[in-house]
């Protein structure tokens, strides 16, 4: 076993997984609030991504066991799915927004403590490893279930590699 | 000794405040836990984890299954042996001891 | 169908097939045993495994003295890594009628003239002195021996199987025997699910279900199987208390080893091999034992299972030759068999290899039916 | 002695579908439970349920369950449902049909049914290491209960044996309680759960350890710790052991079907290992051999919740049908849609193993 599929077996997206999963880059870079990216690379009996998202972007569900497909162009990034999605696998990342070198991420988080507006808050890779120090830009809870999306900021070229924030 | 409970949950809301917190005896220390629930798990939240003590190698046993299938949490309650205590309500006033060995039946007043 | 050979071929791997086959094995006998589902399957399994000197009648005594000395030290004789649980506890017999305290006390003195000295009557004080938590209440007497006991009736037929195992005894589990060939009315061998074994011949030590290879060699084996059922509690600290049995109201309780208590009673059964329980019976043994033994009210009963026992007209054992040459019969136990392994094991390998039995037992003889001379024995239950 | 139309043995996902279903069609239904609470697992779930939107999907478990209560609440005030909590079911009496069950500790009865459904759940199987005994090792489903149902926390740190889903979702719940996860061991050298469970708690930094075993629980009279060791493909200890500073350990190996009350009534049983133990055959109704009982949820194969409901719908349903003359079409009616369901559920790699395990037990109709 390679250290990649041990890393995949253990429920870490390693690189070589993560390509196909990327967003039209041209499209990614332009739209604002950003593009939704779906880390759910299992068939698994589920499809609320699909019935949370209002504007049809996440594709109806041939057979429930199929993995999510994405019309980008109607994605709107409005982060509904990221709050519904049972697996946390949903992350929305606004790569309009801030400097150049910044980006929005959209991020599912379930923990306490819970951050507030204007925190800085510990962001963490797929290891749970903290690489940088991010602000909270914003907290939603859109489906008032608990469930919330903190908006963090971060820079561009770590968009692939936050996945989670932690209150310090 | 204050019992040790979850305050904050993201999800949950336990109402603690809201529970009947009743006193019983634990080998003759008093104790409180929430009227209704397992004895065993008003124990747990005093801290205790030793619940009898096994008949032929006087091993330590505690909560294991917690849904009355294992014998593992066996106590005597109110001077009856053998209780699962995972799955027996806590009253007021209940006398809840370390079952050592397999439990000795006492004669009908 | 191929063939293979054996000199004799058991049917049953209850505890008197598994004594046998050690016994016939011991004596040099190619032997196999057949048993169509695991060992201890059938009654001996499901048996409350008392153990007894205290018997009514001279075969039975005399047969018992056997048993319990051999059982006293079966573990170690056999060389079984387990344990056989023997357990010395005594056997009480309690009588609340004047017949039932005269028959005790015949039953004792035949005991003690036939040299087992441990039984003797007991008074209602003495009583209260070997069962401090029984209610004597009503009780005249009893009849007590501390020596009867219990011991565990799977590791009792496992310690038999192995020992036979070791002598070259072929043990096929989950092997039904479907019939008996036979050759000029000589037993020549079986046919069973797996294939056919010749044989010169078969001992059928298989319980209520003998009936049917009876009936392969149109003998008519007078058994008529009875449902009998047994509680068993959770297990508590030992106590002092023997098992005590009542021939009043059929009941019998006693605890085991582990600290739990065996409830039994007699009552009006279905006759078949049924292995279902009844939802009645817990009312049933917990009236009549309760009050003898008010202890028990608050404890748990946590099992209840059923086994058949093997009645016969006079409630005795069928053993011996049977007019098919080559058929030798060891059934009908009607409930009290599983104790006799040890001596009956011994004498069933005797009758096949032509000898005397080394305990006269002709009483139980299979043409005493036909002959109408019913023997009767006075301490069963 | 009481009777009722269609007796439910179980208060879970499965045990509450079965009995809402069957009241729904007007029969009239007795829910027995031995827990204290109703809901079984279900009222441990905080996670949001995995499915499509008819098995409450994106819902969390115990958010379900309140969706059922409020269903079991309805049919109880219109009586056609009557709830025993705390109690027990003790034997099934085959000749008879006759139940005997007992409540808390005091009061045991006997009552008759003419259908039933058994809905008893499962039990958590455990795996030998030294001290496995000890006060400290508990089932994963206990560990529920305790922080989830009782708000207590089963520890300060624990060591979760097991990355299946349960061993993943409870992790992730133990975090959620503010208790810390030492890591998780799994000697498959892949998580057995959903991938998605396993990245939540991996992002949240818990060590999953592929192809580990624990070896050895630490302490005298209760757990100080751990020790894990590497195993290969034949499951073999490699390597050096490693300990692991815990206070407690959760069994999350998996589990095993309870099926006693099925064998004492005689149901045909039959050992797989894909569904997790001895299981009882059934038909596509989930009726077993015996004519009055069916079966529902993980006493008929281990699956997850959302199959419970279902398969606890039909049973319901088929057990409800069966008392009517007019039960075979709107068993045929109201089943397929079930079916449908069920299928979805188990379709793909993940329910492959499912599949295989119902192809060994069910048989198209017992005819």
């Amino acid at each position: 076993m390679t250290n990649n599929e041990k890393l995949f077996n253990s429920g870490i997206l390693t690189k070589d997984k993560q390509e196909t999963l990327l967003p039209p880059q041209e499209l990614w870079e332009n739209r604002k609030n950003g593009l939704v990216v779906i880390e759910c690379p299992q068939q698994i009996p589920c499809n609320p991504c699909h019935d949370s998202c209002p504007t049809g972007a996440i594709l109806p569900f041939e057979n429930i066991i199929d993995t999510p497909r994405i019309d980008y162009e109607k994605c709107t990034g409005c982060a509904r799915c990221v709050a519904r999605c049972p697996g946390l696998a949903c992350f929305v990342v606004d790569l309009t927004w801030g400097e150049e070198d910044e980006a929005l991420m959209k991020l599912p988080h379930e923990m306490l403590p819970l951050p507030d507006k204007g925190d800085e808050v510990a962001c963490l890779n797929r290891m749970g490893e903290e690489v940088h120090r991010g602000k909270v830009i914003n907290v939603t809870e859109p489906w008032k279930d608990c469930t919330r999306v903190v908006h963090v900021s971060v820079p561009r070229d770590m968009v692939m590699e936050i996945r989670a924030v932690k209150v310090v | 000794m204050t019992r040790k409970m979850i305050k904050d949950h993201p999800i949950l809301n336990f109402e603690h405040e809201k529970k009947k917190v009743v006193k019983f005896t634990f080998d003759g220390r008093e104790m409180e836990g929430v009227e209704g629930e397992p004895i065993a798990a008003a124990l747990h939240s005093n801290g205790v984890q030793i619940y009898r003590i096994t008949p032929k190698q006087e091993r330590t046993r505690g909560f294991f299954c917690a849904i009355g299938k294992c014998s593992s949490c066996f106590m005597v309650v109110n001077g009856v042996p053998n209780v699962r205590t995972c799955v027996t309500p806590l009253e007021a006033g209940m006398k809840v001891e370390t079952q050592t060995g397999m439990g000795i039946l006492k004669p009908e007043e | 169908m191929d063939s293979k050979k054996v000199d004799v071929a058991v049917i049953g791997g209850g505890v008197h097939g598994c004594s046998t086959a050690y016994h016939l094995a011991q004596k040099g006998f190619k032997t196999a045993l057949f048993e169509r589902d695991y060992i201890t399957s059938g009654s001996s399994g499901r048996s409350a495994a008392g153990l007894r000197y205290q018997f009514g009648t001279e075969v039975n005594i005399l047969l018992a003295q056997y048993n319990m000395k051999c059982l006293k030290t079966l573990g170690r004789d056999l060389n079984y890594p387990g344990d056989l649980e023997y357990d010395p506890a005594g056997y009480l017999w309690i009588a609340y009628s004047e017949s039932q305290l005269d028959q005790l006390e015949k039953n004792v003195k035949l005991q003690n003239e036939l040299g087992t000295t441990g039984s003797k009557v007991l008074n209602v004080k003495e009583i209260q002195e070997v069962a401090p938590h029984l209610n004597t209440e009503g009780m005249l007497g009893a009849s007590f021996n501390q020596e009867d006991g219990h011991i565990n009736p799977h590791t009792l037929c496992f310690a038999y199987a192995d020992a036979a195992k070791e002598l070259g005894v072929e043990i096929y589990k989950k092997t039904s025997v479907t019939g008996i060939i036979t050759k000029n009315g000589c037993v020549a061998g079986i046919h069973t699910d797996k294939g056919d074994w010749e044989a010169d011949a078969v001992v059928c030590c298989a319980g209520a279900w003998s009936v049917e290879a009876g009936r392969w060699l149109d003998l008519d084996i007078p058994i008529t199987p009875e449902r009998h059922q047994i509680m068993i509690t959770e297990p508590v600290e030992r106590m002092k208390h023997p098992m005590t049995l009542c021939l009043d109201d059929g009941s019998y309780w006693k605890q085991c080893p582990n600290g739990t208590f065996m409830l039994g009673v007699g009552k009006d059964e279905v006759k078949d091999t049924s292995f279902y329980a009844s939802w009645d019976y817990l009312d049933a043994a917990t009236e009549r034992i309760l009050p003898k033994m008010p202890v028990l009210s608050g404890i748990r009963v946590v099992r209840q299972w059923t086994g058949p026992y093997a009645n016969t007209p006079d409630l005795q054992a069928i053993v011996g030759p049977t007019p098919v040459e080559g058929f030798y019969i060891d059934c009908g136990w009607s409930g009290h068999g599983l104790q006799f392994a040890p001596s009956v094991g011994r004498i069933m390998a005797e009758f096949v290899n032509g000898e005397k039995p080394f305990i006269d037992v002709s009483m139980f003889r299979y043409s005493r039916f036909e002959e109408g001379e019913l023997f009767f024995e006075p301490a069963c239950i | 002695m009481k009777r009722t139309d269609i007796l439910v043995v179980g208060g879970g996902p499965a045990g509450l579908s079965a009995a809402i279903e069957a009241a729904s069609l007007g029969a009239d239904v007795v829910l027995m439970d031995s827990d204290l609470k109703l809901g079984g697992q279900l009222i441990k779930q905080t996670h949001k349920f995995f499915g499509s939107r008819t098995e409450f999907a994106g819902t969390r478990g115990f958010e379900i369950a309140d969706i059922l209560f409020d269903e079991v609440e309805k049919y109880k005030q219109e009586g056609k449902l009557e709830v025993f909590s705390n109690t027990t079911v003790t034997g099934y009496y085959k000749e008879d049909g006759i139940v005997s069950y007992t409540i808390g500790e005091e009061t045991y009865d006997l009552m008759k049914p003419q259908k039933i459904v058994m809905a008893t759940g499962a039990q958590e199987k455990r795996i030998a290491f030294y001290n496995n005994d000890l006060p400290g090792v508990y089932g994963a489903g206990a560990v529920q209960t305790l922080m989830n149902v009782y708000g207590i926390p089963p520890g300060k740190k624990v060591l979760m044996i097991g990355a299946g889903n349960i061993g993943l979702i409870v992790s992730y719940q133990l975090m959620q309680a503010g208790v810390k996860v030492a890591g998780i061991v799994e000697a498959m050298p892949k998580i057995g759960g959903y991938w998605v469970h396993a990245a939540k708690v991996r992002r949240l930094g818990v060590p999953i350890y592929l192809q580990h075993t624990i070896t050895e629980a630490l302490g005298e009279k209760v757990i100080e710790g751990a020790t894990i060791q590497e195993i290969d493909n034949s499951f073999n200890l490699v390597g050096e052991p490693m300990k692991i500073d815990c206070d407690t350990i959760c069994m999350a190996i998996g589990l095993t079907p309870t099926c006693e009350l099925l064998w004492s009534a005689g149901c045909e049983m039959k050992f797989v290992p894909q569904l997790c133990g001895y299981v009882a055959r059934r038909d596509a109704m989930m009726r077993t051999s015996h004519p009055d009982i069916w079966v529902a949820g993980d006493a008929a194969g281990i699956e997850e919740a959302s199959a419970a409901m279902v398969e606890g719908r039909i049973a319901g349903l088929a057990a409800a049908a069966s008392l009517k003359p007019e039960g075979c079409q709107m068993l045929r009616e109201r089943s397929a849609d079930y079916l449908k369901r069920l299928e979805h559920l188990r379709a793909g790699d993940t329910g492959a193993k499912i599949r295989s395990g119902l192809e060994q037990v069910c048989c198209e109709c017992w005819g």
